[in-house]
């Protein structure tokens, strides 16, 4: 059973190394097939881990270590697996997406002369996902980590003909640093607090983290640090405030990249961290309540800016910000199985409308602007009505599989105690307003209302190619149904203790139980467990809610300004200017970081240039060095005159030296 | 001659040289390929015999104390055979690039490894020279196997004036050595050296000396070293690719047999020369490689610079820094005949590939060999994940346990100077325009070997554990003497 | 001063000028010949050393067959006596030195009291003489380095023959084999030519 | 009398004269080889005296196989110079100078 793992993670690699190496020998066919085909193999077998975890209690897991790689001082480098509930459960969806994305690839960038790097990055970052979320160690998980955001990186700027792609690539590369090192610092301060031989895998170093979690980096105890630097980590990926700017320009990549990479597996691996490391969230509270705040603002102000966004991948974009501060607010809530529910059927719902709206750009022979849609639904109904599934998951009509996750991760945000909790709950509120509203605007937009595109474009106006059709196709079917899941999934009997690991760990949250009476986890889960009576009762409830009645007032809202009464919308327009150029330029971020961070850096970096740079180290250390070496290379070299006699001169003095030595040595 | 049963792979090895030589005589040119497939069965086969009787206990003196079969020699037999069978299917594209296949080419390589195999397993000096000598014939006759071609012959020339000057070095000092114990059995010598007493050691440093000499020379180590470049670029690419791995591979073992076991009373004398003459080669080869536009001199600079670290990671004295020079060897051998293998696919009929420029461009004509060499150059200059990382990590480590923190730190230093004409070399593949499109040509079998070269050494720097575990055992006293 | 004594000065006093001989004279011919004189006194030595055997191989076989060789070489390059100009270069003077510490710092290095040994004639009570000896160990002891010194020479004499023997492709021999095979239709061939009022 | 020492210090004069035939020879490889085989005699002298010193026969055996060796060494070294004579129509020490650097 446990090759079985590694067969999962190295399908994909192989499949990447094929076609990245052999593609142009393998041809255009067989590449798509050959990595499709194992991505899909490696789906099925993750299908079959998911079955075989399914027989055993939830807290089964398996420790799989494959190889110890090197020794370094006290750490041990590692290689290995550790499989729970919550890493099959990511596993499932990360196959499932990518072979979804893998077919639909097909179709999509069927005329693009880069076909089989496509393919080869695709499964590459397969690969590279599956290594992060099965990881039983924080080396393999930063390896993970840095390998999806490579290929994310890559595939940004994989029409690297675009200026704004490279732009956008270079913007993704740099925010992704920042948060990058978050992890890394994160990681060392974990390391530095673990003492004797590490071999820094997650239980052991829990455990020992815990024993001496009386220790204080800065006068704060080390839970509470190590979970600031990987929460900065998490933002990072998770592309939460303030270092969001990255993912929405992330859209310059082609469509297929934005749905499995950007909007379905890889900005989620923030969440799938803190889930993994909840042991030393749960011990941090400032962390908690931070997150708490980071994640609702995240989820309502660019919410907001999808609101004003004309590009139809921008607002999807915008629309996966929002989301992904949902799923942050429901892990400060301490609810973590809510959080990765709402990842779970966000990856299906977001995955589906990336792959819609890239089906729509494909019939519009890629035009992305909504103003010059319109009245879509005539001439794809296919792929319209798969929008229509997409959007009301993602809006949360009961009944769809969004409804009951976002509800889940509201209802768990109102349980909460946490003080910063009840700003969280108003702006998550609010935020299914704003998600109706720019979710429905883009759906009128483009689907509905008079055809607003040229005639050339008009003429040529047609479904996409079944190859298309049927990964969205696949893809409604969870979108509508997964909300079934919400007892289990949901509430967290599917995850048992995968979500607190390490015997010590445990220990502590019993005692800290017992000593506070108040632990935020326990209390939370119950809570909502305790008001969950059924899925019925659960729709019930639902619709006679709050959010409900506002995403009604924000799809009602939507169809009356854009299909009923545009000049409604115009008087909007007039009144509402300066909020709405607030919104148009993003609040400014990137302004500020163009004129606080790039331009004081430039103006740092050239100062130190001219001075330190250009005078001590490039002057002194670095030409000199360069002088140096070079100078000595030529006056070497000139001993090696290729005449024989020297050659034996060399020798003999080397002797005459040697014996020289000892005499002087004995005398 | 109790116990010459353990000599069978030697014997073997002797019995299938004849045979190779005989069958050629009667074969034409266009059925040379018969010689090449006895030679191939007969190394993997003498692999398959040492592996078998792989001497997995004690030590033990066989064939009338002059042969020993212990675990360092079985190991660097097969690995030399092994190595071998990849330079002979180098060796059969580069002979048909020119037009002809010699059989000598074969009886040669098969006797230059008999010489090998004789060398690492020898206890007694007589069959230490005898091997040495074997080894080192074959290989001068190896150099000037084109015998038209005028570099080629020089460097055959140099090669054996140079060698033959080394080896009567080390002939002088066997023979202050003989006249100090009155015995040419190594652990006699031993013996007798260690009742000793410490007032009697000046001629016995004369004869380290000249024993140092002349395993230098072999190692190529400033300043023995001259031939080495000129060598490297005269010869035959095949046969290069030979005279880098082989005897170095024999040599480590002798440095390990004479020095450690049998001078071990006088360590910290020769430890002291082996560090200066290992920082000096480290120094030197790195520098000089950077001016070097020819590839094969540049991977001889390389190669003295390789052979420094060797040096020092033997001077430390210790197990850890035996073990690790030994996996060092064992690394850098199979990445420098990879290297050359590099060279040989880009060679044309009649034309060698030699120089820098003609890796321009290597990504786009084969994306997959660009990558193999991209690992090779990469593991060469010591970047993770990749073996040399390993191997100069190990070594680096030992000098640093051994409290040499300035020696580390030269090392270090050198070593990223050193990263920098293996680094321009990447960039001319993958980023240079190549000079000349014409499509590679290869063999399925050429392909295969050339790819298993590269990725070993992905796969030694991915899991070093085994072959570190090995080179620990290898070099275990209960295991040696 | 003993005999014995006056023979080997008188002997080491002629090797070393022939040895030096060998290095200093211009002519190679009277080169290889010094070196035969230099044989010639080592083996004299050798027989003071009692190396009875070995004192007549050195003159069978270096003198009867390696100088040979070595003559035969010299006589088939056809070298001119002065080829060069003797050009002593920047590195002579500096060389001079560097051999003269090498003698210097061995001499030095062999002063050891456990060299003072003085030769002994004689009083080595063998039941057998030297050569008997020898052979006797070569054979019984030595077999396995014995078999490989017979390897060696087999490596000398394929590397002789390959790189010296050449297969000339201007001589003029029979290949009966390629006589026989040959058809009729090669032996003859018919070209029928234009008639000669066409052509100018 | 001739001590053991005598015999060493003649062998290690011949040892440097041979050397000094490589390091200072500028005219032909031949008197090169011709040196190589006097530094392998002076060996030989040192193996001799030893083994007549020390009343045992092994060093004596070891000359025996550095003859051996010596010639089948002086073979190929004359093989070797002969194919560098064809191919430089020279066998000047000078003429070893096509690879450097």
């Amino acid at each position: 059973m446990n090759t079985i793992y590694i067969i999962i993670v190295l399908l994909p690699l192989i499949g990447a190394i094929a076609a990245g190496f052999f593609g142009k020998q393998l041809g255009r066919i067989p590449s798509h097939r050959l990595t499709s085909g194992l991505v899909g193999l490696s789906f099925l077998l993750s299908l079959y881990v998911l079955y075989y975890f399914l027989q055993f209690d939830p807290n089964h897991d398996v420790n799989v270590q494959v190889y110890r790689w090197a020794t370094i001082g006290r750490i041990e480098l590692e290689v290995g697996f550790f499989i729970d509930r919550l890493t099959v459960f990511m596993m499932v969806i990360v196959t499932f997406v990518s072979l979804m994305v893998h077919i639909y690839t097909i179709g999509y960038m069927h005329d693009d002369p880069g076909y089989q790097r496509f393919f080869s990055y695709i499964s590459l970052f397969t690969f590279a996902m599956l290594m992060l979320v099965m990881s039983n160690n924080f080396v393999q998980l930063f390896f993970g980590w840095e390998a999806v955001g490579l290929v994310s990186y890559l595939l940004i700027g994989f029409w690297y003909k675009k200026d704004t792609a490279i732009y956008a690539n270079m913007k993704a590369f740099l925010v992704n640093r920042v948060g990058d090192i978050g992890l890394l610092l994160g990681i060392a301060v974990i390391i530095v607090n673990v003492s004797g031989l590490v071999n820094l895998r997650y239980e052991d170093v829990f455990e020992r983290l815990f024993v001496r979690s009386h220790s204080y980096v800065l006068d704060l105890p080390v839970p509470e640090i190590a979970s600031i630097l990987l929460l900065i980590g998490a933002m990072g990926k998770s592309a939460q405030i303030p270092l969001h700017v990255w993912l929405p320009d992330s859209m310059e990549g082609p469509t297929p990249i934005s749905a499995l990479i950007h909007a379905a597996t890889m900005v989620t691996a923030g969440i799938f961290l803190i889930a993994r490391m909840s042991p030393i969230f749960e011990n941090a509270e400032w962390t908690l309540n931070a997150i708490l705040v980071i994640g609702s603002s995240t989820a309502f102000f660019m919410g907001l800016v999808g609101m004003v966004q004309n590009d139809i991948k921008r607002v999807i974009a915008y629309s996966t910000l929002s989301q992904l501060g949902y799923m942050m607010t429901a892990l400060g809530a301490s609810v973590y199985s809510a959080g990765l529910f709402h990842l779970m059927t966000h990856a299906f719902f977001k995955a589906l409308l990336f792959l819609a709206a890239g089906s729509v750009i494909m019939g519009m022979h890629h035009e992305q602007d909504i103003r010059k849609m319109g009245g879509l639904r005539r001439y794809m109904p296919v792929t319209y009505i798969t929008f229509l599934i997409g959007s009301l998951a993602l809006v949360g009509f009961p009944g769809f599989s969004g409804f009951f996750s976002k509800d889940l991760v509201i209802e768990a945000v109102k349980l909460s105690d946490q003080p910063a909790a009840l700003y969280a709950y108003v702006l998550l509120v609010l935020g299914v307003f704003v998600t109706a509203f720019y979710t429905f605007r883009v759906f009128f937009m483009v689907f509905h209302g008079d055809e607003r595109m040229d005639d050339h474009t008009l003429e040529h106006l047609h479904e996409s190619p079944r190859v298309v059709l049927i990964p969205l196709i696949l893809l409604a079917i969870p979108a509508i149904f997964m909300g079934l899941y919400v007892e289990s999934v949901g509430l967290g009997s599917f995850f048992g203790d995968a979500l607190i690991m390490g015997e010590q760990s445990k220990l502590v949250h019993i005692e800290n139980i017992v000593r506070t009476e108040t632990h935020v986890l326990h209390r939370t889960d119950s809570l909502l467990q305790e008001d969950y009576h059924g899925i019925g009762n659960f729709i019930l409830h639902g619709m006679m809610s709050l959010p409900f009645i506002l995403m009604l007032a924000g799809i009602g809202s939507a169809w009356y300004l854009y299909l009923k009464n545009d000049n409604a919308l115009l008087w909007l327009n007039n009144k509402l200017k300066a909020p709405r150029k607030i919104l148009e330029n993003q609040y400014y971020f990137d302004k500020f970081n163009q004129g606080f961070f790039a331009k004081g850096a430039l103006y740092l970096g050239n100062s130190f240039m001219t001075l330190i740079e250009r005078m001590i180290i490039d002057g002194l250390l670095v030409n000199g060095v360069a002088r140096a070496v070079t100078w000595a290379t030529g006056k070497v070299r000139l001993l090696q005159t290729g005449y024989l006699y020297h050659s034996a001169l060399a020798m003999i003095v080397g002797i005459i030296a040697m014996v020289t030595w000892f005499i002087t040595l004995l005398w | 001659m109790n116990g010459i049963g353990f000599a069978l792979p030697e014997i073997f090895m002797l019995v299938a040289a004849l045979v190779v030589l005989l069958v050629d005589l009667f074969l034409r040119q266009h059925s040379r390929i018969l010689t090449y497939m006895l030679t191939q069965a007969a190394l993997l086969a003498a692999a398959l015999l040492v592996y078998g009787n792989f001497a997995d206990g004690p030590a033990r003196q066989v064939v009338g104390d002059m042969y020993m079969h212990d675990y360092l020699s079985s190991l660097l037999k097969v690995m030399a055979l092994l190595l071998t069978c990849v330079i002979v299917v180098y060796g059969r594209k580069y002979w048909s690039d020119h037009q002809e296949a010699p059989g000598e080419f074969y009886v040669l390589v098969l006797f230059t490894v008999l010489g090998m195999m004789l060398m690492v397993s020898s206890t007694h000096l007589i069959v230490l020279y005898l091997g040495l000598e074997l080894m080192s014939l074959s290989l001068y006759a190896l150099v000037s196997l084109l015998r038209d071609d005028s570099r080629a012959t020089e460097a055959a020339m140099k090669y054996f004036i140079l060698g033959a000057l080394a080896s009567g070095m080390l002939l002088y000092g066997i023979s202050i050595l003989y006249g100090l114990t009155g015995s040419l059995e190594l652990l006699a010598i031993a013996e007798i050296l260690s009742h000793e007493g410490s007032a009697e050691t000046v001629p016995l440093l004369l004869a380290l000396v000249f024993l140092i000499a002349g395993l230098g020379f072999k190692l190529g180590v400033v300043p023995f070293h001259m031939w080495v470049p000129d060598v490297y670029q005269g010869a035959p690419t095949a046969v290069t690719a030979l005279i880098a791995s082989i005897p170095k591979l024999a040599t480590l073992a002798l440095l390990v047999r004479l020095l450690v076991s049998g001078l071990g009373n006088i360590t910290s004398d020769w430890a002291q020369i082996l560090m200066v003459l290992g920082m000096l080669s480290i120094m030197l080869g790195n520098l000089v490689a950077i001016a070097q536009m020819n590839l094969k001199r540049m991977l001889a600079y390389s190669a003295i610079a390789h052979m420094g670290f060797i040096l020092l990671g033997i001077s430390t004295q210790t197990m850890d820094g035996n073990s690790a020079a030994l996996f060092y060897a064992l690394v850098y051998v199979v990445m420098s005949v990879g290297g050359f293998g590099v060279l040989i696919l880009l060679g044309q009929a009649g034309i060698d590939a030699e120089t820098l420029y003609d890796l321009k461009g290597l990504n786009k004509r084969s994306p997959w060999f660009a990558f193999m060499m991209l690992l090779l150059l990469f593991s060469m200059a010591g970047i993770p994940p990749l073996a040399g990382f390993h191997a100069k990590l190990l070594v680096i480590n030992a000098v640093l346990q051994a409290g040499h923190l300035v020696l580390a730190v030269g090392m270090v230093i050198m070593s990223v100077i050193g990263a920098f004409y293996y680094l321009r070399a990447i960039k001319m593949m993958y980023f240079d325009e190549p000079d000349d499109s014409t499509p590679l040509k290869w063999d399925l079998e050429f392909g295969l070997t050339l790819s298993l070269n590269g990725v070993w050494v992905l796969v030694i720097g991915l899991m070093p554990s085994f072959l570190m575990t090995v080179c620990v055992r290898a070099l275990d006293a209960k295991h040696l003497l | 001063m003993s005999f014995e004594a006056w023979l080997f000065y008188l002997f080491a006093l002629l090797l070393i000028s022939s040895a030096i001989g060998v290095v200093v004279v211009r002519n190679t011919v009277y080169a290889a010949l010094l070196l035969i004189l230099a044989f010639f006194n080592s083996a004299a030595l050798w027989l003071l050393l009692q190396a009875e055997f070995l004192s007549i191989v050195l003159v069978l076989v270096y003198v009867g067959a390696v100088m040979v060789l070595f003559l035969f070489i010299i006589m088939m390059l056809n070298l001119k006596v002065e080829q060069v100009k003797r050009e002593g270069g920047k590195y002579f003077p500096f060389s001079l030195v560097v051999l003269f510490l090498l003698i210097v710092e061995l001499i030095i290095m062999l002063q050891s009291s456990l060299f003072d040994k003085v030769i002994t004639t004689s009083d080595t009570t063998k039941n057998i003489d030297n050569t008997a000896a020898i052979g006797l160990l070569l054979y019984k002891e030595y077999l396995f380095p014995f078999e490989v010194a017979a390897v060696i020479l087999l490596v000398a004499i394929i590397a002789a023959i390959m790189l010296t023997l050449r297969r000339r492709g201007d001589v003029k021999t029979q290949d009966i084999e390629q006589q026989i095979q040959v058809q009729s239709s090669e032996r003859i061939r018919l070209i029928k030519l234009p008639s000669g009022r066409q052509g100018s | 009398m001739i001590s053991l020492t005598h015999y060493l210090t003649l062998a290690a004069i011949l040892f440097a004269v041979s050397i000094a035939g490589i390091v200072l020879n500028r005219k032909n490889i031949l008197l090169i080889l011709m040196c190589i085989e006097l530094m392998l005699l002076s060996v030989n002298l040192n193996f001799v005296a030893f083994s007549h010193y020390l009343n045992n026969l092994h060093g004596q055996i070891f000359v025996f196989f550095i003859l051996t060796v010596a010639a089948a060494e002086a073979a190929i070294g004359l093989a070797i110079l002969v194919v560098f004579f064809r191919n430089k129509r020279s066998i000047q020490v000078q003429d070893l100078d096509e690879m450097k650097g």
